[in-house]
């Protein structure tokens, strides 16, 4: 079992826990109506999130990539979230160069009080994501493709 | 030049353990890197067109020690940086610049020479300002230095070291980078791109000689390619692995890369490694106006942040 | 001679498809500026003239392999656990072994590449230990070795016992002629090798013509140096720190020359896992990596490059000299030399240490270094991670 | 490791849109996974006694919840892993319901993503390790940032408590808002009655040091140390010699100076005390007004000075305090409400704001208690209050209730009859909002005992007729347009968040809504605590509110800085950088990065490594996003956990 076939793609989310997985509790709560295909990786702060991990998702099968943190200035740990930024910008000029539509990976600010920013985000990058072909995907040796064929058995 | 820049070595000489440039390769089309500890060990230093390494990659292991370093431009760019980022001490290190004319590119020599003839075959060569000439058994072939100079030189900004402490020469005129590589890769659809690294990357046979030949590249001994905790490539033989090691160095060198093209050079089976490096190297001039290896006193623009950051355009949700 | 085969130059691809119907059939091409041995594809091409980049050793050692899977099977739930009892462990693993090798050829390798497999039977198919991943492939695989015609700079076969015609571990000799192949066979498995229509029998004069081309690239090899005493020279010279860092000055410390080389064959092996599956991997390994000697402590006996260069070319010229009856373990095909990003040269090295060695004492009785120490290990697949070591005391 | 998987289905909240019970059966499948089930309330008494339960049945070494957001019941269900005997951080929650059964419907995609989100809570337990909290000292030293109310009753507290409280006001009085009314609903109390001797509390505590014409300017280090610069703005007054005898505002020539604390009604001098109850009563030169700074010349204040207190050279001074806690009391301003044109945008002298009103009414104001016309200075008889002005209103993105308008508008309309008994008010409303003890009499006594007439609709224009003023409005019960003479119009201003208030939440790492406002951990359940630990919220800092409730929650604020600092080791979160030294090359970059200077250089025999400072390191991860190497690894979030992550995700 995966995302479901023909219905779902396979969305990763990097949340920092403060503001934007905050953000998405409060949009939980609000009972804002969102698509069912992201995935939501807790991470401390937009700062922790090295950007070869999205690198490594998008080599790996995902659709799609969101990160999302607190607004610059914001941050719960002053400053974590503009390294952040420069790292994440940086991520973005390298996509394309190996092939991977940069439209896949978008990071953006959410605070735990924006719900509503949140599935607006959540919403639209879903639907930018639909709007392209399934991902690529890079070739795996077949030892480890064979793996994940029988996972979850 | 030559013999100046003997001159400037045998001055340097008494105060550092010893001076690194360039000697005697193991066939004519190639130097080797060179340590120089006594006078006559210079004689047999060699500079030009062959002197392709980059002898900063050495560096970091004499930390501790003063030596002196034989630089062109693009490697004093290396230095540069290695001392913004506290990898060298400046006061260990005599550098010893000198105006460069470009290098070559073995590879571009040896498509010159044609299907037939290797560049292992080549006897002996000589060597003219704007010609090369190799003889291989009984003939001779004579190329133009322009179509066999590396790629790096086309574009070189900072033919002359960046920062010395002894200049032989007259200085050159730098010439200007528009990233044409990078432009014309960027005429292909991005699926193309994708194609195209996955059938380069499959050669790869993961010798780390990309890394290694880097002169930025600090982990040295306790890379995460090969390390399992934090365990982020496998050791199966897969183009996806070999790929992911290729934008683990260039996100590592993302901002710091000189572009002194050692990577693509050392590999093996000619992968062109650098572009990744290239693709970081732009966007960080025009993200944050930053040139890696051209003032020590800069710190690396990913180690820092401004809190507003004009260039970056956010996307509006 | 009889059994000889001609193979004009226009069939040799149609030859080479013909096999591949029953065969994996191995064979140099060029991708982007390196010539490599790739399962042969017509539309791909072939590249008989320009050295191979890679060797072909990962034919019968490939890069990384799966020496198993397994799978830890689900527990069985709902069963309630009997009173103050501890719950048995679930982890039952099921294994699985892979699949059985194909029947190879190998097309076009260079007679010193073929001469590595002397370096490679004493590991895997010695007298204690026998690889079994590796035997199996070695049983399958055909050599049709192809003879140098031109040679490089940084060829030195013949310091170390090869030859650009090299016959030894061929089971056929290739020879390319002006309008096409002599095929030799050189075993019997070679002969059987050769039976497809496409394959003539040879003229008489086409053997004259090809040891005409045999005989040039001997004699543009030059002469070989004397080596009688390197394996003493380098023992001698294990603890001159001094010699081994000029040596290694230059040295970059990447796998370049180990993975290139056609003789180098440490491993290391890996469990990769994906939640409740796992594969075992052995996969390359090289000396000139300070991971390779690592130990669980932390401690690391070969933290330099200098000893880890040192390692190299003691095992090649000194250690598995000494337990294979005076082997060297390197075949001279120079790509250690021609690819090393830093022009470290062996050849120069070897030269130096008989040089150094005579210079600081006359060569000590050659005798029997420790047992212990200087005999390969050859691996067999082991719990955990595990690599050939050679280590030797000077 | 043997893991134990617990589905909740949160009553309906989850169970109606995610198969619970088919999802704790796939679970099964999870490596690692030996027990799992559903339950109807896992943080419920009888589901947390399951999951212990299951700990001791099944030998359990780790624990997945999947149910509502970690940031929720995370430390419930850690609490309980650790009363069974595990390590509390080998636990972690799926958050199956605000992140999937609250925002679909669809139970097929829920119940699938449930499993997904369980699957990679199960990949990273699987490598999780236990983690050990240490302790560390804290100064028992509490810093409040702002004098009203709220911030006054948070020092009082706490200083009762016999914890040293330094109070920064950025005004030159404490006091605040509430300072400035002239009297409070729904008692009609005196306001500086009630205030003043807390006031005077504060002055004279020996546990509170009080600093006015003070600001934050940064602050550093972390809860139960917290490293504070203050910078006390240059006064040009030596408040070690001045006496509070006023002589210099009686000598001041610049008579003409803004009058802040009387909002602009009336002047002042440019020296002045603000008023005649400020503590600290200390004068304060206005350099925008003082003829010494505007013209060069003037020194009358200091000639006059019978101390000698007035210093022109005086400059902003810096001063460093540790504090373990800090409560953020900044309060609230008013709307900028000459946004609305339909109300003279400013242009007219008698529509003046609530707070105005105030100090119009005030004995102690500007008038002596008299109510005259800023314009003519006639006593007024028709006075029109208009609510929510900038309160309830989308168009000027101020869509929330200030929640106190409607009270003080009919304490003062009831004020205003008092004043002047011939007078009749007016009041234009949407709603009356008046949930509170007493509260809904009150606006009833106003339009009942005090004739104030209640006009439900809003008003579209006012403009000047003559010396008076027409309101025009709707009277939307009666369905007619109304229009109502005036001679003076109160406009019920509603509240915003202090000026400046989302540059104090950067300054101290809380997070503030779209409004300025702070933000609590949990609206429902931690409305004091902030998301930066040690830092504490009081009064309108935090959203509207009133007297009663600022004052509650400036006690509130004060009971958690006294909790916290009763302890004297602080718990540190151990979820913090750790370097593997073996694999560090000394670089630097994490020394770099670190936002809390936790990392620093050693000598590791001879060899430059990254240590980290364990008690300073906050857990953020930037270092270990830094380290190329990844020598240095956060614990409970390290490569290999979201690593292991993300592969779940990709390859299943």
């Amino acid at each position: 079992m995966s995302v479901l076939t023909g219905k779902e793609r396979r969305i990763v989310g990097f949340l920092c826990n403060w503001c934007s997985y905050g953000g998405a509790d409060t949009a939980g709560v609000g009972r804002f109506v969102q698509p069912t295909d992201l995935r939501i990786i807790r991470v401390p702060c937009s700062g922790r999130i090295n950007p070869l991990f999205i690198v490594k998702a998008l080599l790996g099968g995902a659709d799609g990539v969101l990160v999302s943190g607190c607004h610059p200035r914001d941050c719960h740990y002053a400053e974590g979230n503009f390294y952040a930024r420069r790292r994440l910008e940086m991520c973005k000029n390298l996509l394309p160069l190996v092939g991977i539509d940069p439209k896949r990976f978008e990071y953006t600010w959410v605070s735990a009080s924006e719900g509503q920013r949140w599935q607006h985000v959540v919403t639209e990058f879903t639907k930018q994501i639909h709007a392209l072909p399934p991902a690529p995907v890079f070739p795996e040796s077949p030892e480890i493709e064979r793996l994940a064929a029988c996972a979850g058995e | 030049m030559d013999d100046e820049l003997k001159g400037a070595i045998r001055k340097v000489l008494p105060d550092v353990d010893c001076v690194i440039g360039w000697g005697p390769g193991p066939d004519p089309l190639r130097s080797a890197p060179f340590f120089m500890r006594k006078p006559e060990e210079v004689d047999a230093f060699v500079v030009g067109p062959l002197a392709v390494n980059n002898p900063a990659v050495f560096l970091p292991e004499y930390k501790g020690k003063k030596v002196g370093i034989v630089v062109k431009g693009c490697d004093s760019r290396s230095v540069v940086q290695q001392i913004a980022e506290g990898l060298v001490k400046r006061e260990e290190v005599v550098i010893i610049g000198f105006p460069c004319s470009g290098v070559v590119d073995i590879q571009k020599i040896a498509a010159q020479l044609g299907q037939d003839i290797e560049p292992g075959m080549v006897t002996s060569l000589s060597i003219s300002s704007d010609k090369l000439t190799v003889n291989v058994k009984d003939t001779a072939k004579t190329m133009d230095m322009a179509d066999v100079r590396a790629d790096k030189c086309a574009s070189c900004q900072y033919p002359n070291a960046v920062v010395s402490d002894e200049f032989v020469g007259t200085p050159k005129e730098g010439k200007t980078d528009d990233y044409a590589d990078l432009a014309a890769f960027e005429e292909k659809s991005i699926d193309e791109r994708f194609a195209f690294w996955e059938q380069e990357m499959s050669r790869c046979i993961r010798c780390y000689a990309c890394r290694n030949a880097c002169p930025l590249c600090v982990c040295r001994d306790h890379c995460v390619a090969t390390s399992r905790e934090p365990h982020w490539l496998n050791q199966a033989d897969s183009t996806r692995e070999k790929l992911f090691f290729q934008l683990i160095h260039a996100t590592h060198l993302a901002g710091r890369c000189t572009g002194c093209g050692e990577c693509s050079r050392a590999c093996p089976v000619g992968i062109p490694v650098g572009l990744f490096k290239r693709t970081m190297t732009r966007a960080a001039a025009r993200l944050f106006d930053y040139q890696a290896g051209t003032n020590a006193e800069t710190v690396p623009p990913l180690q820092t942040f401004a809190t507003e950051e004009p260039t970056i355009k956010e996307r509006e949700w | 001679m009889p059994g000889n085969k001609f193979l004009a130059t226009a069939d040799v691809a149609a030859w080479l498809g013909e096999l591949s119907k029953t065969m994996r059939v191995f064979a140099p091409r060029n991708e982007g500026q390196a010539v490599v041995y790739r399962e042969f594809d017509a539309a791909k091409g072939l590249e008989l003239r320009r050295k191979p980049t890679e060797s072909a050793k990962h034919a019968l050692f490939p890069r990384s392999e799966e020496l198993l899977s397994f799978s830890y099977l689900r527990p069985a739930f709902g069963a309630p656990e009997k009173e103050g009892e501890t719950p048995s462990d679930v982890s039952q693993v099921q294994v699985k072994m892979p699949v059985e090798p194909m029947p190879t050829v190998v097309f076009g390798m260079l007679g010193c590449d073929a001469g590595s497999v002397t370096t490679f039977d004493p590991i895997y198919d010695g007298s204690k230990f026998k690889d079994v991943y590796y035997l199996k492939k070695r049983q399958a695989t055909v050599f049709i070795v192809r003879a140098c015609a031109e040679v490089l700079s940084t060829c030195f076969c013949n310091w170390v016992g090869g030859d650009p015609a090299n016959t030894k571990n061929a089971d056929v000799l290739a020879t390319e002629l002006s309008d096409g192949w002599l095929l030799q066979p050189v075993t019997e498995r070679g002969e059987k090798a050769l039976t497809s229509p496409l394959l003539k029998d040879a003229p008489a004069a086409s053997e004259g013509q090809a040891t005409a081309i045999h005989d040039n690239a001997r004699k543009s090899l030059g002469d070989a140096p004397n080596l009688e005493g390197i394996d003493a020279a380098l023992f001698s010279l294990f603890a001159d720190n001094d010699f081994w860092q000029r040596q290694s000055a230059g040295c970059l410390a990447c796998g370049t020359c180990t993975y290139l080389c056609p003789t180098c064959h440490c491993f290391s092996i890996t469990d990769e896992t994906s939640a409740r599956n796992g594969v075992r991997l052995r996969s390359w390994d090289t000396c000139m990596a300070s991971l390779y000697t690592l130990e669980a402590s932390g401690h690391n006996p070969r933290s330099l490059k200098a000893a880890r260069l040192r390692n190299r070319v003691g095992h090649k010229f000194a250690y598995f000299l000494r337990n294979n009856d005076g082997q060297i373990s390197c075949c001279g095909c120079g790509r250690c030399i021609k690819s090393c990003p830093s022009s470290v040269d062996i050849r120069q090295i070897v030269k130096d240490a008989l040089v150094q060695a005579a210079s600081i004492a006359p060569p000590p009785p050659p005798q029997p270094v420790a047992p212990a120490a200087a005999s390969p290990k050859p691996a067999a697949p082991v719990k955990g991670k595990g690599r050939t070591k050679e280590k030797a005391n000077g | 490791m043997r893991i134990g998987v617990f589905i909740c289905h949160c009553g309906t909240n989850i169970g109606a849109t995610v198969d619970s019970a088919g999802v704790a059966e796939n679970a099964k499948s999870l490596p690692d996974v030996v027990f799992a089930t559903d339950s109807m309330y896992t943080c419920s008494e009888p589901g947390q006694d399951g999951i212990i339960r299951a700990i001791s049945e099944h030998a359990l070494d780790g624990v997945v919840v999947a149910a509502c957001s970690p940031r929720m019941h995370e430390p419930t269900f850690r609490r309980a892993v650790e009363r069974a005997g595990v390590n509390r951080y080998m636990f972690e929650m799926a958050n199956i319901r605000e992140h999937v059964s609250w925002i679909g419907k669809d139970k097929e995609a829920n119940s699938n993503k449930a499993f997904e989100l369980v699957r990679i809570a199960v990949e990273k337990l699987r490598r999780n390790r236990p983690l050990t909290p240490k302790y560390f000292p804290s100064t028992k030293r509490v810093l409040v940032i702002g004098g009203g109310v709220a911030g006054i009753q948070a020092a009082l507290d706490c200083a009762d408590a016999g914890i040293e409280v330094i109070m920064v006001e950025r005004e030159p009085s404490i006091g605040g808002k509430m300072a400035k009314l002239d009297k409070t609903f729904p008692t009609v109390d005196c306001s500086s009655c009630i205030l003043g001797p807390k006031m005077v509390d504060v002055a004279q505590h020996p546990k509170i040091t009080l600093y006015a014409c003070s600001e934050l300017e940064s602050v550093s280090g972390f809860v139960g140390n917290f490293e504070v610069v203050i910078r006390r703005k240059a006064t040009c007054v030596d408040n070690t010699k001045c006496t509070g005898c006023g002589l210099c505002a009686e000598k001041c020539p610049s008579k003409k100076s803004f009058d802040r604390f009387n909002e602009g009604v009336g002047t002042t001098t440019a020296i002045n005390i603000p008023f005649p109850q400020a503590i600290p009563k200390k004068a304060v030169i206005d350099k925008s007004f003082c003829r010494q700074f505007v013209k060069g010349k003037c020194g009358v204040c200091a000639k006059v000075c019978p101390t000698g207190a007035i210093s022109y050279e005086q400059q902003d001074e810096l001063l460093t305090v540790q504090v373990g806690a800090m409560v953020a009391a900044t309060g609230y301003d008013l709307v900028d409400w000459k946004v609305y044109s339909e109300y003279g945008g400013g242009r007219y002298p008698d529509v003046v704001t609530s707070l105005q009103y105030e100090r119009m009414m005030s004995a102690s104001g500007p008038f002596g208690g008299h109510i005259k016309r800023l314009s003519d200075g006639k006593e007024p008889k028709n006075v029109v209050f208009i609510q929510c002005v900038g309160s309830r209103d989308v168009s000027i993105g101020r869509p929330y209730c200030s929640g106190f308008c409607c009270m003080y508008t009919a304490k003062q309309a009831i004020l205003t009859k008092d004043h002047i008994p011939d007078s009749q008010s007016y009041v234009f409303y949407m709603d009356i909002r008046s949930p509170g003890k007493g509260y809904d009499e009150f606006t009833r006594r106003a339009q009942e005992e005090y004739g104030t007439q209640y006009i439900r609709g809003r008003v579209s224009l006012i403009y000047p007729k003559g010396d008076r003023y027409i309101v025009r409005g709707v009277d939307t019960l009666a369905g007619a347009q109304v229009e109502v003479e005036a001679d003076l119009v109160v406009l019920a201003v509603g509240v915003e968040a202090a000026a400046n208030s989302p540059h104090l939440a950067e300054k101290l790492r809380i997070s503030y809504d779209k409004f300025g406002f702070f933000m609590e951990s949990h609206v429902k359940l931690k409305p004091i605590e902030t998301n930066t630990a040690g830092v504490f919220l009081a009064g309108c800092s935090q959203g509207p509110k009133d007297i009663p409730s600022s004052v509650a929650m400036g006690s509130a604020a004060a009971a958690k800085a006294i909790g916290l600092l009763s302890k004297d080791m602080l718990e540190s979160d151990p979820q913090i950088a750790q370097v593997n030294i073996n694999r560090c090359v000394g670089c630097g970059k994490c020394i770099n990065v670190c936002p809390y200077k936790a990392i620093r250089e050693i000598d590791f025999r001879g060899q430059a490594k990254a240590e980290v400072i364990e008690a300073v390191c906050q857990g953020c991860g930037l270092c270990n996003a830094t380290c190329p190497q990844g020598a240095v690894q956060l614990s409970h979030f390290t490569d290999n956990q979201i690593l292991a992550e993300v592969e779940a995700l990709c390859r299943c």
